[in-house]
């Protein structure tokens, strides 16, 4: 992140600046819009959810039994474990204390593949049951007890959109904090002298985990909408 | 003006918030009981638990389900933007990002106000020519409302069901 | 800007390149252009991008006005006519009018109005230009494999399902575009925010910055929205994830409303630009500060806000509530107010001031003419009673053309001519492009205008022949006419122009003696905008009428 | 008021109880406009000429901000806008609000035709006859994508939208032949996608319901074909001539040389014939578009054998006469269309699946499939 017009001792400070402080709320609050804009883009995602939730309750809550609440559960953990680890990793960062970043950037890289295995492990399950939408959508329709299918396979396309979006992010995340750890590893100035990269990382991190906290009651802790037994779906 | 940039750092050393490691445990401590507390509300069905006592419908226990969990959410995210992301130690403008996507979702959630507007309207049912109140929410184009067997009304000769 | 005290920065001569060199002189090699981080040369580049693909779009409207000349619709196909109509508003809205103004002129200008050496995410701003550029070649991708079908609004289950055409890729580019569009909205709001010079307070902000602030903020916030739908749609077509099939009890309408809950606000996207280029010319013109600034400042946000919230008169015969039409039809009605406040402004700076009618403010006062027609026919598609007959015909499609060629491409090239000789330091020729301006007007009048009465009547859009309805051909072959005229009005200024980049005089630092920190550099300005540190000391439009017309009359009486 | 362009008229035929009102609405919109654009544009001439640079105008005291003057132009758009807006929104919900009794009529829209159903039992397509005076409700459903319902001479428009009814009604006040118009844009032939609403005399509407509901007995084969051809509406796109842009004429085709989009010659035989009916998508006549829907579920071996001898015979359809003059000048090759659908429009299907979904993309009916299938299942 070093600006290739002027010297070297001046690669902290941008051109454009004229101190740091500028520099560095600059940076997060454009850290800020950018997330602005990844509440935007989420925030469509789980309006569209809560109609269709509105609508097909009850498929929904059977199509949801699918999911497993512990699998979901150990992610959730694992996420704000993670989220923990970054936290701390930026009060290192302004200690200055490499190891101790270089560390808890390990360990939150350590969880972010933990948490794509465990989805690698739910996916896998869902498409050996063909219940991922489209021509191959063929579930055993036993585990619906009566469920609309379409409303079933809406739920799975709702469920592999918002998840695997959020999956990406998580990629996405491996490789910042990937590239950010290296960059501790190799101490540049840029981010040894100031602890705002990793500041700006860990923002991002926390917004991954934020997403998933929502996504976590809402796909896997369904509660039952209606009396006593199963019900009739409308 | 003429101080070099990473005497500015140096100088905004002390100005900056570096917070005990224990404000990071306690928050993530908190996190942790909310967690549980999600998962452990979910497994009490409380529409089961209204309905026999209380004589309340299911519907509302239901609910109380939904507005628990999406609500302890709401608090985890709260505790997370304020204390992991240090907004609440930002700049004012720091602030004022920060909320303005949580402040632009419920704009984006007034689309909802169409949906429910639906139900309430004065539609004429299809097949015949009295208003109905829709009394099944029929919130969205459900495939459902729409493959209407007309056979189960009695107004089976209105229309062939072969068109539809 | 008199007074605007100038120091030279002690500490700071490394950041200055050698005083002969100005920001187009300064490295002559392809990859100095295209490494830049500067960005006047990335609103350079755009300028150069925008121009080529609005021809590109102008050639398929081309196609689609003399397609429409005769009603048997003999030219083409109709699967080639759709794909044409779907290309020329894919082109000019995606590629052209959301990034014409803002990323041209606002990325040029930003920075020297405020006083700043760069915006604030320079390299971000280079990243903008190149997701830009891959959305642009996803939809030329796109359109040289056959093109898509389903016109730029890609309802659903058309785009989802049914159609056979290269969706994806269109769909593709124009999700690329969008995050260009988001980056280059974070830059312009972070930079207003945080790179202003000292003394450079909000109420001293030219009102070009206010509208490029309101639609910053618009780009961050709905960006996102239309991005993940469209995104959803791909999902649909490639993955087959049902989120608006119907068959399944998915809503297609859902789809309207979050296409619409972008796509309405970013007609301010492409607008509020344009009212800042015709803020800054109309009082550069008049020599007279305008009239009502902060009235012109709160209705560029209160237009950014509102915009948000009226979505839904896109969708009053779409199965939408008829409740919440009622409420959208009355928050429509609230927000032509604004636009109102901001015409009738600028009317009133024009009183009493010295008006020079130099090229851009023949350009401005087009602009003003053409969208006052836009914004005039506003009412008769807000009110809901009226637009379940005009909805989608060519009254509709003539409204929009009136805002958002009258208004946005008017107001484009206003600001071109305007700040053409701070971006390259040559003079054009000022005659020419005057008739010029008056050319686009009238050829734009005789183009449009008749689509209202034929819309009227109820043709509908996106028809490709219309042998069945013959009394709507007389109007075809007027609007097919005028589009010609337009094009040549369109063409000329890319003659003119060219040709002062090589033979144009030398402009100087300030060719319309206007006030306002781009012209206190010099033209075109170095590469880090000033040579001396900025610092601000007077109220933004220090024009004084009064001194002036006392000055020119004694210059008069001095010559009689 | 009827004005004239070059003896175009410049107004659509008011031809519904909503046309009066909603003309009168916008022409109040019009005058707004008008004197709004006239006096903004010409003070702003004005200003130009009179403040010219140099000119000998009075610059005194130039204002720069006048919050008296601004509150009006606040005020005056935002008190037009509510009246207006008031007015309009009467309008619009007499509009969504049929009245109790009106006479109920179905529509399909389909890629790329509608196909009316009246309360009788009666069917047709692309056209739309409605009796005069008469409250008329307009009962929508599209079958694959998002259509709008517009008949631009009674003011009125709806999307059809799949998987949900729409509505409009209207009472025609004026016997006559307006546009019928799809205005949601829906694929290739989207131009296409339309006919005329006839509105007749009520007692010629009674006699048209009592015609189409007849049959006739003992056939030829031909006979019985041409039967089916008016019955199920073929004739609505392969006309008496080559008019009709959905399809080609099948007079006097048999035993000729047809060219195919792909450019392959094929003999015009029964073989051919029949291939062309079941599974219209691989024998698209050069010049044509796939606008015809796949009959292979439709027609027994039976029917297809009588529409062969009936297009063997010659298809030469009797073009009859309306009672029905044209409304508007001009309308010829719609017109023709219009009128052999007059006779053809009508009765039933045999098929439980009117089901035209040719333009479908070639990976996605696995998903259509399911839906049909289960659609069969209730």
């Amino acid at each position: 992140m070093s600006h290739a017009a002027h010297g070297d001792e001046f690669n902290v400070l941008k051109f454009q600046y004229e101190d740091m402080d500028q520099q560095n709320d600059s940076y997060i609050v454009g850290m800020w819009t950018f997330l602005v804009t990844e509440v935007m883009f989420f925030g469509m995602l789980f309006l569209t959810y809560s109609f269709y939730r509105a609508n097909y309750q009850n498929d929904w809550f059977k199509a949801h039994g699918e999911l497993s609440w512990q699998l979901g559960g150990i992610n959730t953990a694992n996420l704000l474990f993670s989220s923990f680890l970054m936290a701390t990793a930026v009060r290192q960062a302004q200690l200055k204390n490499r190891m101790g970043v270089l560390m808890r950037l390990g360990g939150v890289l350590a969880c972010a593949f933990v948490f794509l295995g465990i989805k690698y492990v739910e996916y896998s399950e869902k498409y050996a049951h063909h219940l991922f939408p489209g021509p191959g959508f063929a579930p055993e329709v036993s585990h619906f007890q009566g469920a609309n299918l379409d409303h079933v396979q809406l739920f799975f396309g709702l469920y592999f959109a918002m998840t695997g979006l959020h999956g990406v992010h998580v990629l996405v995340g491996i490789l910042v904090i990937g590239a950010l750890g290296m960059m501790w590893f190799k101490g540049k100035k840029i981010v040894t002298e100031d602890y705002i990269p990793t500041e700006l990382v860990g923002l991002y991190w926390h917004f991954v985990d934020i997403v998933w906290i929502f996504l976590y009651p809402l796909f896997y802790l369904m509660p039952n909408p209606s009396a006593g037994s199963g019900g009739g779906s409308h | 003006m003429a101080k070099s940039p990473l005497a500015a750092v140096h100088d905004d050393h002390g100005g900056h918030h570096i917070h005990a490691n224990s404000m990071y445990v306690k928050t993530a401590g908190i996190l942790a009981v909310f967690m549980v507390l999600t998962i452990a509300a979910a497994q009490i069905d409380i529409g089961h638990i209204l309905t026999k006592p209380l004589g309340l419908s299911h519907q509302v226990g239901y609910w109380v389900n939904n507005v628990i969990a999406v609500g302890i959410a709401g608090v985890k995210t709260y505790i997370v933007v304020m204390y992991f992301m240090h907004v609440k130690w930002a700049s004012s403008l720091g602030k004022l990002f920060a909320l303005m996507g949580f402040f632009f979702i419920p704009v984006l959630f007034s689309v909802w106000t169409d949906f429910y507007f639906r139900q309430h309207e004065p539609v004429a049912h299809w097949y015949n020519n009295d208003y109905v109140e829709s009394a099944t929410p029929r919130i969205i184009g459900s495939t459902d409302g729409a493959k209407i067997n007309p056979g189960e009304e009695g107004t089976q000769n209105r229309i062939p069901k072969s068109v539809w | 800007m008199s007074t605007t005290v100038k120091t030279e920065v002690g500490g700071m001569e490394h950041f200055h390149t050698n005083p002969e060199l100005n920001y187009l002189t300064n490295g002559h090699s392809i990859r100095s252009w295209l490494l830049t981080e500067d960005h006047k040369r990335i609103a350079m580049l755009y300028l150069m991008s925008v121009t080529l693909f609005f021809f590109i779009g102008g050639l398929a409207a081309a196609g689609v006005r003399y397609e429409l000349m005769s009603p048997a619709g003999n030219l083409m196909e109709s699967e080639t006519y759709n794909k044409l109509f779907t290309a020329h508003g894919t082109v000019m809205v995606f590629l052209f009018l959301l990034v014409a103004i803002p990323a041209v002129l606002g990325n040029f200008l930003i920075p020297l109005m405020i006083g700043a050496r760069d915006l604030a995410f320079p390299r971000l701003n280079l990243l903008s230009w190149y997701l830009y550029m891959a959305a642009g070649t996803c939809i030329m991708l796109a359109m040289l494999a056959g093109g898509a079908d389903t016109g730029w609004t890609f309802y659903t289950p058309y785009s989802s399902m049914y159609s056979n055409s290269n969706v994806s890729l269109t769909l593709l580019g124009v999700f690329l575009g969008g995050f260009s569009s988001i980056t280059t909205g974070m830059n312009f709001v972070i930079t207003i925010h945080k790179m202003r010079a000292p003394g450079m307070t909000w109420f001293r902000l030219p009102l070009f910055i206010w509208g490029h602030y309101a639609t910053g903020v618009i780009m961050l916030l709905g960006t996102p929205v239309v991005a993940i739908t469209l995104l959803c749609v791909i999902f649909e077509r490639t993955f087959q994830l049902p989120i608006y099939s119907p068959e399944l009890g998915g809503d297609p309408v859902l789809f309207q409303h979050m296409f619409w809950f972008y796509s309405h606000p970013a007609v301010y996207i492409m607008i509020l630009p344009a009212f800042g280029v015709i803020s800054e010319i109309m009082t550069a013109f008049s020599r007279k500060r305008v009239f009502g600034y902060h009235m012109i400042a709160f209705s560029s946000l209160a237009i950014a806000f509102l915009g948000f919230l009226v979505w839904g008169h896109h969708m009053f015969v779409s199965s939408q509530s008829m409740y919440q039409a009622v409420i959208f039809s009355l928050l429509t009605f609230l927000l032509a107010v604004p636009s109102a406040i901001k015409v009738w402004n600028w009317t009133a700076t024009m009183y009493k001031g010295n008006v020079v009618l130099s090229s851009p403010m023949i350009y401005g006062i087009g602009f003003q003419g053409l969208f006052l027609v836009g914004g005039l026919t506003g009412p008769f598609l807000a009110s809901a009673g009226n637009d379940v007959h005009l909805s989608a015909t060519y009254f509709v499609v003539a409204h929009f053309h009136y805002v958002m060629v009258g208004g946005s491409i008017m107001g484009f090239l206003a600001g071109l001519h305007y700040w053409w000789p701070k971006m390259t330091g040559r003079l054009y020729n000022e005659s020419i492009a005057k008739w010029n301006g008056i050319l686009v007007f009238v050829g734009f009048n005789l183009t449009f205008f008749p689509q209202f009465i034929v819309g009227w009547m109820g043709m509908p859009r996106r028809y490709h022949y219309y042998y069945f309805a013959p009394e709507f051909t007389p109007y075809h072959i007027l609007s097919t006419m005028g589009s010609s005229v337009l094009g040549v009005g369109f063409a000329v200024p890319a003659f003119y122009l060219l040709h002062s980049l090589f033979k144009g005089e030398k402009a100087g630092d300030n060719p319309w003696n206007a006030h306002g920190l781009e012209w206190a550099t010099s033209s075109p300005p170095p590469t880090e905008n000033f040579r001396y540190k900025v610092i601000v000391s007077d109220d933004v439009y220090d024009y004084d009428p009064v001194a002036e017309h006392e000055n020119d009359m004694m210059a008069a009486g001095g010559k009689a | 008021m009827n004005w004239n362009l070059f003896n175009y008229p410049m107004n659509p035929p008011q031809a519904s109880n909503f046309a009066s009102e909603h003309d009168a609405l916008f022409y109040a919109i019009v005058a707004q406009a008008v004197f709004f654009g006239l006096l903004t544009f010409a003070l702003i001439l004005w200003f130009a000429v009179k403040f010219k640079k140099g000119s000998k105008a009075d610059r005194s005291s130039p204002q720069y901000e006048n919050a008296r003057m601004e509150f009006w132009w606040v005020l005056v758009p935002t008190v037009l806008g509510l009246a207006t807006f008031f007015w309009s929104t009467k309008i619009f919900v007499d509009m969504r609000t049929p009245p109790k009794n009106a006479k109920e009529i179905f529509v399909v829209g389909k890629q790329w035709m509608w196909h009316v159903q009246h309360p009788d039992g009666v069917r047709e397509n692309n056209t739309l006859h409605v009796p005069v005076d008469t409250d008329v409700k307009i009962t929508m459903i599209s079958q694959d994508v998002i259509h709008a319902f517009y008949i631009p001479a009674f003011r009125v428009q709806f999307m059809t939208v799949p998987g949900r009814y729409t509505q409009l009604w209207f009472r025609p006040t004026k016997v006559g032949r307006y546009h019928l118009f799809c205005n949601m844009y829906c694929g290739t032939q989207h131009s296409e996608m339309g006919g005329s609403v006839i509105v007749m005399p009520k007692r010629e509407y009674a006699d048209w319901i009592a015609q189409n509901g007849q049959v006739r007995e003992n056939l030829t084969a031909a006979q019985t074909g041409e039967k089916l051809f008016n019955k199920i509406g073929c004739g609505n796109c392969h006309g008496a001539n080559d008019l009709i842009p959905r399809g080609p004429s099948l007079r006097g085709i048999f035993g000729k040389s047809r060219e195919t989009t792909d450019g392959r010659k094929w003999i015009a035989d029964e073989s051919y014939i029949r291939e062309a009916i079941m599974r219209p998508a691989e024998k698209v006549t050069k010049g044509y578009g796939l606008t015809m829907p796949a009959y292979d579920k439709t027609f027994s071996e039976e029917d297809i054998m009588n529409l062969v001898a009936y297009i063997k015979s010659g298809a030469s359809q009797s073009i009859p006469t309306s009672t029905i003059a044209a409304a508007m000048p001009g309308i010829q090759a719609r017109d023709l269309a219009g009128k052999a659908g007059l006779n053809s429009n009508a009765m039933q299907f045999n098929s439980d699946r009117a089901d035209a979904t040719p333009t479908r993309r070639g990976s996605a009916p696995s998903v259509g499939a399911l839906a049909v299938e289960k659609g069969d299942q209730q």
